[in-house]
């Protein structure tokens, strides 16, 4: 029997949602509030919908990246250390070069894009000279990255903050300076329409075009799915996993450099700026199968837990339990889409 | 009173969706027979047997073992009843050791020394020698296939089940598996069933024959009684020429021979380590010629240059005179060289893609600008392909997986042809296919040296050679150690060639 | 003794302790990457065994069914990425990361619920031999779970390398296509491995909680399982050099806390990424991805 | 309960610059005036380390049950995530905002955002932070606490007879290289020739790697143990114990603790100048715009005091930090001259 439809999706993600609330329950809490809080802190107000398109953007860029990799058969994993190479790349570059006003933001977005894109690019690299597996060799990368902001954070003469009075310098960089921030595009009152969505939507699109309507997509394609076949069809199977590779680490880096920029973050570079974008971006890649077009959905669901659980941590709820209720609810969610392909024998 | 026979299936029906793989058959093996069962591709031969090893459920129908009803619910418990079987795709695990896959798929604890000794024993007791360490990815398709057959063996079948077992073989290795076969209904007294396409093995090979056509069976007879052209009739559904398929007339074919040959393909001092030695061989336009040799004798490796999936370690390959720079991917197809693989699932089609892009995918750049894709001139081109080369699908969007393998075949050679290549090389063209595709595929393949291509034709099979081709080339160990015409081929001298004896 | 000695003496016996429960999880991992899964939960089946040690042993009163519990939890960690991943299918990568932000909200929440006591099984100390030098105390004064390991790394190794079941899964592992033709249940193998790998990882975990440690902090396994990871790429899928990278790995942890009270210093950044990079340099320099299993982190499922 | 009204009755805006007095919001303590006072807490550490952390939130949190407010407490914020919490805080109709420590100073830009209008503000702060009209900062001076904490380390070590001392931390950070150097120079006060040994483990957390710190250094015969950490604190003191090391508390009192057992408790424990400003806030006294620097010597907070210190012993070190307190004692001078 196939088991498949909405109504498989509603029962599990209930199953979810009532576990989460009998955990909220069992510790004191009223899941019925938790509840609201939830769908209050992320589409209940115009406030709380700014923050879900905030959180939207970098999510979608991951993600559209990481449909790009994975159909290309080079299995990119290592998303998250690519949005910290972003961020590292942008902030080095905000700080460091003397560009004026928003061209900064422009060049900050531009190295954190052409940083990570390199850096996952030296996966390919590994995998087409000795063979390194590239879910592998990206995976321990995403390890490397962390040191490396670490590092650069705690470093003075790198990017470490500059000490004023007797007080101790944290391991973070200086702010960006006001020109390098992503502004929003009309302040309607409340409601802030980020232009870094409207970038994601848009790069969203371009892709999904990209893989269904152009060479390079038939050929990343072909390569994804019989390397042997692609290989005789002419195709440089290894520079178009690489280019997959690039692309996928250059969107997660400009998300990298989008988190610096947005008013999600502090500005500065600290080491966990990243703040699990690049896991959550992976999934909802995986979760909407590498389609790029449905990973909008996706992430804005992803979106929304983020912006509902941050608010329903600011209820008193503990923020380790509403990590509980999105891993819940995102297993939920992944469970229907797969059981439906459960084939008839087994 | 007559024994129970070995198996017997009683009604067995299976379908895949509107597909009936297997519609009510039924079918009967006695103990010391070989029983052939003879089908086109996609007539449910693999299926019924798949069925009898528990792999698919079926829909409906009995089997009866040794006259008892019995229920198979897998391999093992398949095995159990003494019925094994020796699978189509080699069911055999790279990584791991000769002795280790044999004893995959049995029960209890694995006894490392008493299983080394059984395999030694069981191969000597066939003549199928082989060492029992080697790891079985370092193995040619021969030695594959012996420890296929070793395995089963070592169960002690009844039942012995082979889903073409010669379609990788030399002729001598044929030869070889046939008196090893002979010789375990006959001193064994086991029965064996044996899947071909090919109607002269059946004919040698078996003592009754089968025969399904879209999934009934279609003639049920002794050998003896019947003949090859009865067969290929029952098998098909109409007259086909048998010398088509077997290459009983090598030399029916009409050609024009070129007023001035041009060299359209040279290869010249080729070396692959290991693989290809020094090879040079020259095709001119307007020619068919055959390479022979035996499986594992550098045929792959050479496919494999010109399919531009190895570089060679010295040499050179040149089409129409210019030499091909092969570091460049898709220099070959560009200077004019069409290939058909060997492998065709591995190396010639993407399963998933739809047949349409399958069709167009080694030259894109013919339906699309600069960057993106036209659609709409795909389609059409497809279109127009599908039509002239006779592909049936239900629709040119469905993935090519659900093509059968003769239309399949057909794809991989329209797309190649479409090109107007100047060469083209079929590497086993016929492998896998049955009689009326095959006879399909000879008459293109005749028809393009008649426009002036140059057509090169790897295989491991003489009849397909001489069906074909005007010169042929034995190859053996990475070498050309002969070249000669097909006309006068002497069969003792080629004997002696491919086994590296002349 | 000689202060090298002492020095020596030191280092060595902190090694062990880093590197024991990584060993433990590593022997796990190895078996379920050989069946072809490659678990990313390993940080989650080991965090969620340091909690239940510890919390078993809070309410049993002994550190050794604590370790059980451990064992357990760590298993039911594993049962649930088998049945997600191997049974419903859903991606092994998506299964294994949702388990690790479930089991790190789970725990990090459930430590705020209840203080949790201090628990710590029996310290061993085998005379005469305790006595040797150098050697002596690091190898002979231990938590006596270490001891564990002298008996399932050969368990590990003869399961996988020697028994039918070890035969099985390398070829689930390997070829799944072709072990299903041998009617080898593939993903039944592969779920077994990964409880395997769940009971071994639990024990790593739990060993570090009430073995090593005494206690339970949130996020204790603070990233451990993805160096596990690390040390199976490391050891090229091989039993013997994947714990010698866990042994290598944890020398270097002890040497990087050790140095400074030995008057060195070091960069920490390079030391606490040096098991990746030395994953990633034995993966460039040798050929152990040669020894990759052929369907590492590719689902099974019988093709229509 | 520890505070005396005396102490903290004058608030004293010391070190507000430019002369410029606080402001008082209107309403204290129900600033937003919906008729419940909402206390917020923000830390970007894990609240239930039994350290540093843990303190903060106590403290208010017993204090704010006394009034019948309601806290609302979140630990372990990324800090790059600061000033979206804050925001969410303020979302949820906080009336304070209260900051756990400086490493989330970023979020007090939110303080001037809309959401925030109404919303009191308590920063502690390192002297890192700068002064706004909308916050109110609390400050101290780490160099003084570490420093008379090694004084007292020095007072035990030099009855034991030992000069080398460990120092094990989480990461390599000013901050913690600051207490470090400063801990250093308090021993050498009393034992000239001390040698201090300091390990960063990485994680504050990581109670594996602190414990095998701990060790390392007590095999090289350390005598005094500062476990300058957070949740991994009381695995390094048990250690510590184990192998009888003089041992310090990392912000808070614990001299009463059996298992494991301190000798020294250092208090700088931000839960006690938070429950001052608590108090002033009920009693709708607190200022915004104002910094309130806690003065060793002078005010009850930051002290250090031996737990099973001899009569003269109590009497060096309440000398020395008298001696700070009336500045005759320049810590950073100390510091430079000692530390290195
Ligand atoms: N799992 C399946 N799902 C759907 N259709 C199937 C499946 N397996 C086989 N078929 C269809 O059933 C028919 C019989 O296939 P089968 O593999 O038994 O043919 P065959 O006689 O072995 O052919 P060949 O000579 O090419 O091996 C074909 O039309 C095939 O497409
Ligand atoms: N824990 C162990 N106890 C006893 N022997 C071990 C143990 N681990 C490994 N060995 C021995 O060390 C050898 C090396 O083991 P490892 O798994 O690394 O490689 P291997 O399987 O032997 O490799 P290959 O198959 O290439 O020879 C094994 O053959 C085994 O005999
Ligand atoms: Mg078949
Ligand atoms: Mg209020």
């Amino acid at each position: 029997m196939t088991r498949t439809g909405p109504w498989w999706t509603a029962a599990i993600v209930a199953a979810a949602l009532v576990l989460s609330g009998l955990l909220i329950a069992v510790t004191g809490g009223s899941p019925a509030a938790a509840l609201r809080a939830l769908v209050q802190g992320s589409v209940g107000d115009a406030t709380a919908i700014s923050q879900t398109l905030l959180y939207a953007a970098p999510l979608l860029l991951v993600a559209v990246g990481a449909c790009c990799s994975a159909r290309s058969g080079a299995f990119n994993i290592g998303q998250e250390g690519q949005v910290l190479v972003g961020a590292l790349a942008g902030a080095a570059a905000g700080l460091r070069l003397a560009v004026p006003g928003p061209a900064l933001l422009l060049v900050v977005l531009l190295a954190g894009a052409l940083a990570a894109g390199a850096w996952a690019w030296l996966s390919a690299l590994m995998n087409r000279l000795r063979g390194v597996d590239i879910a592998v060799s990206t995976l321990l990368m995403t390890f490397l990255a962390q040191q490396a902001v670490a590092f650069a954070v705690t470093t003075p003469w790198l990017l470490q903050e500059s000490r004023w009075g007797a007080g101790a310098a944290l391991p973070q960089s200086n702010k960006l300076p006001s020109g390098a921030l992503l502004g929003s595009a009309g302040d309607h009152p409340g409601l802030q329409l980020n232009l870094g969505l409207v970038v994601a939507l848009v790069v969203a699109l371009l892709v999904a075009v990209a893989l269904a309507r152009t060479r390079w997509g038939f050929r990343l394609t072909m390569a994804g799915l019989n390397p042997v076949a692609a290989r005789h069809a002419g195709i440089s199977v290894a520079a178009v996993g690489g280019s997959a590779l690039a692309v996928s680490g250059a969107l997660a880096g400009l998300a990298g450099a989008m988190l610096l920029a947005s008013p999600l973050s502090t500005n500065r570079l600290q080491p966990d700026i990243s703040i699990n974008i690049g896991w959550d971006g992976l999934l909802i890649a995986l979760i909407a199968r590498n389609q790029p077009l449905l990973t909008i959905p996706v992430a804005g669901l992803f979106a929304v837990l983020r912006a509902g659980g941050g608010f329903l941590a600011a209820t008193g709820v503990p923020p380790y339990l509403v990590d509980v209720v999105k891993a819940l609810l995102t297993l939920a969610f992944v469970a229907p889409a797969v059981i439906r392909r459960r084939p008839v024998i087994a | 009173m007559a024994p129970e026979p070995a198996l017997r299936l009683r009604g067995i029906t299976k379908r895949y969706g509107t597909v009936v793989a297997c519609d009510d058959v039924d079918l009967t093996v006695a103990r010391g027979e070989i029983h052939g069962l003879l089908g086109e591709n996609g007539a449910g031969k693999s299926t019924l047997m798949r069925i009898l090893l528990g792999l698919e459920t079926r829909d409906s129908g009995t089997v009866e073992r040794d006259g008892r009803a019995v229920t198979v619910t897998g391999p093992r418990q398949a095995a159990a009843l003494g019925i094994s079987m020796v699978h189509q795709h080699l069911s055999l695990v790279d990584p791991l050791t000769v002795w280790e896959n044999v004893v995959l798929g049995l029960s209890g604890p694995v006894r490392r020394a008493a299983a080394r000794a059984e395999v030694g024993a069981v191969a000597e007791r066939y003549g199928l020698v082989i060492d029992p360490d080697a790891r079985v990815g370092t193995l040619s398709a021969g030695e594959r296939q012996r420890v296929e057959l070793l395995k089963c063996l070592r169960r002690d079948p009844a039942v012995l089940i082979m889903d073409e077992p010669t379609s990788v073989l030399t002729r001598a290795e044929s030869a070889e598996l046939f008196t090893v076969l002979r010789r375990i209904v006959a001193a064994e007294h086991r029965a064996v069933v044996l899947i071909s396409h090919k109607l002269t093995e059946i004919t040698m090979a078996t003592d009754r024959v089968t025969v399904m056509r879209a999934g009934r069976v279609v003639l049920r007879r002794a050998t003896a009684a019947t003949t090859e052209a009865e067969l290929a009739r029952e098998m098909v559904g109409r007259e086909v020429t048998p010398g088509a398929a077997v290459g009983v007339l090598p030399h029916a074919i009409t050609r024009a021979a070129p007023a001035a040959p041009a060299r359209a393909l040279r290869l010249a001092g080729l070396t692959v380590r290991p693989g290809l030695d020094d090879l040079s061989l020259t095709v001119h336009s307007g020619e068919v010629v055959g390479l022979y040799g035996a499986e594992g004798n550098g045929q792959k490796t050479l496919g494999d240059v010109l399919s531009g999936l190895a570089i060679p370690d010295a040499g050179t390959v040149e089409v129409a005179g210019a030499p091909v720079d092969l570091r460049r991917p898709g220099a070959l197809p560009a200077a004019g060289l069409g290939i058909v693989p060997e492998d065709r699932h591995h190396a010639g089609v993407v399963l998933d893609l739809s047949v349409a892009e399958n069709l167009v995918m080694t030259r894109l750049g013919d339906v699309s600008g600069r960057v993106f894709i036209d659609r709409r001139r795909l389609r059409r081109r497809a279109r127009a392909l599908a039509d002239e080369y006779g592909i049936t699908a239900a629709s040119l969007d469905a993935p090519l997986r659900s093509l059968s393998g003769g239309n399949q075949q057909r794809v991989v050679l329209a797309r190649e042809l479409s090109g107007r290549p100047r060469v083209l090389i079929a590497a086993q063209p016929s492998r896998g296919l049955d009689v009326g595709a095959v006879e399909d595929l000879y008459a293109r393949l005749r028809g393009c040296a008649g426009d002036g291509i140059a057509v090169l034709v790897i295989s491991t099979e003489l009849e397909e050679i001489l069906a074909l081709a005007t010169r042929m080339a034995v190859i053996f160990r990475g070498r050309i150690v002969d070249e000669l015409p097909t006309a006068g081929a002497d069969a003792e001298r080629l004997g002696l060639l491919i086994g590296g004896a002349a | 003794m000689s202060d090298v000695a002492v020095d020596l003496a030191t280092v060595l016996s902190s090694g062990i302790r880093l590197a024991a429960p990584l060993a433990f999880a590593a022997c796990g991992e190895y078996v379920a990457e050989r069946a072809g899964t490659l678990n990313v939960s390993v940080e989650a089946m080991m965090l969620g065994a340091a909690f239940g040690s510890i919390a078993v042993a809070d309410l049993t009163g002994s550190a050794t069914v604590g370790l059980l519990a451990g064992v357990s939890l760590g298993a039911l960690v594993g049962s649930v990425h088998g049945a997600l991943s191997h049974r419903w299918h859903v991606d092994t990568f998506v299964v294994g990361l949702v388990l690790n932000a479930l089991v790190l909200g789970l725990t990090s929440y459930l430590v705020t619920v209840g203080d949790l006591g201090r628990h710590q099984v029996a310290q061993v100390s085998v005379p005469v031999l305790r006595d040797l030098p150098v050697l002596g105390a690091p190898l002979f004064v231990e938590r006596w779970p270490v001891y564990l390991l002298l008996a399932l790394v050969p368990l590990t190794w003869w399961l996988v390398e020697r028994s039918r079941w070890g035969l099985e899964l390398r070829a689930a592992g390997e070829n799944p296509e072709a072990a299903d033709m041998n009617g080898i249940r593939v993903n039944l193998r592969r779920r077994q491995a990964l409880l395997w790998c769940g009971c071994l990882a639990g024990l790593g975990g739990a060993y570090l909680a009430v073995g090593e440690v005494g206690s339970f902090n949130q996020n204790m396994t603070a990233g451990r399982g993805y160096l596990v990871i690390a040390a199976v790429i490391f050891g090229g899928w091989r039993l013997g050099r994947t714990l010698a990278g866990c042994a290598l790995f944890g020398l270097a942890d002890a040497l990087r806390l050790a140095l400074p009270a030995l008057g060195y210093t070091v960069n920490s950044q390079l030391l606490v990424s040096a098991p990746y990079l030395l994953a990633l340099l034995a993966m460039l320099l040798f050929s152990t991805r040669r020894r990759r299993p052929g369907a590492l982190a590719q689902p099974f499922r019988r093709l229509s | 309960a520890c505070v005396s009204n005396d102490e903290t009755a004058t608030p004293a805006p010391s070190a507000a610059p430019g002369g410029s007095t606080g402001t008082l919001l209107p309403g204290e303590p129900d600033v937003n005036g919906d008729g419940k006072v909402i206390i917020g807490v923000l830390s970007p550490g894990d609240i239930n380390d039994n350290g540093y952390y843990e303190s903060f939130v106590v403290k208010a949190e017993a204090f704010a049950q006394a009034q019948g407010w309601t806290v609302i407490k979140r630990g372990s914020v990324p800090v790059s995530e600061a000033l979206t919490a804050a925001r969410a805080l303020c979302r949820q109709s906080a009336d304070m905002v209260a900051i756990g420590a400086s490493e989330l100073k970023d979020a007090i830009p939110a303080s001037e955002e809309a959401v925030c209008a109404k919303t009191a503000w308590y920063v502690p702060s390192s002297a890192n932070v700068a002064q706004t009209p909308r916050i109110m900062l609390s400050s101290d001076d780490p160099q003084q606490s570490m420093l008379v904490a090694g004084y007292a380390a020095g007072l035990l070590m030099r009855a034991r007879n030992t000069t080398k001392a460990g120092f094990v931390t989480g990461p390599e950070a000013d901050f913690t290289k600051i207490a470090s150097t400063a801990f250093l120079a308090g021993i050498r006060e009393l034992v000239p020739g001390a040698t201090l040994v300091t390990t960063y483990t990485g994680d504050f957390d990581d109670s594996g790697k602190a414990r095998e710190a701990t060790q390392a250094q007590l095999s090289q015969g350390v005598g005094a143990i500062y476990p300058y950490l957070g949740g991994a604190t009381d695995v390094a003191t048990a250690l510590a114990n184990s192998a009888g090391a003089i041992t310090l508390t990392p912000g808070t009192d614990r001299c009463a603790s059996t298992s494991p057992v301190f000798d020294v408790s250092v208090l700088f424990d931000p839960g006690d100048y938070f429950a001052a400003a608590l108090e002033l806030y009920a009693a709708g006294k607190l200022e915004m715009g104002v910094t309130k620097t806690w003065q060793l010597g002078v005010d009850p907070y930051p002290t250090v005091k031996l737990c099973k210190g001899t009569p003269e012993q109590n009497a060096q070190l309440a000398a020395f930090i008298a001696g700070i307190g009336n500045g005759t004692i320049d810590p950073a001078a100390e510091v430079r001259k000692l530390g290195s």
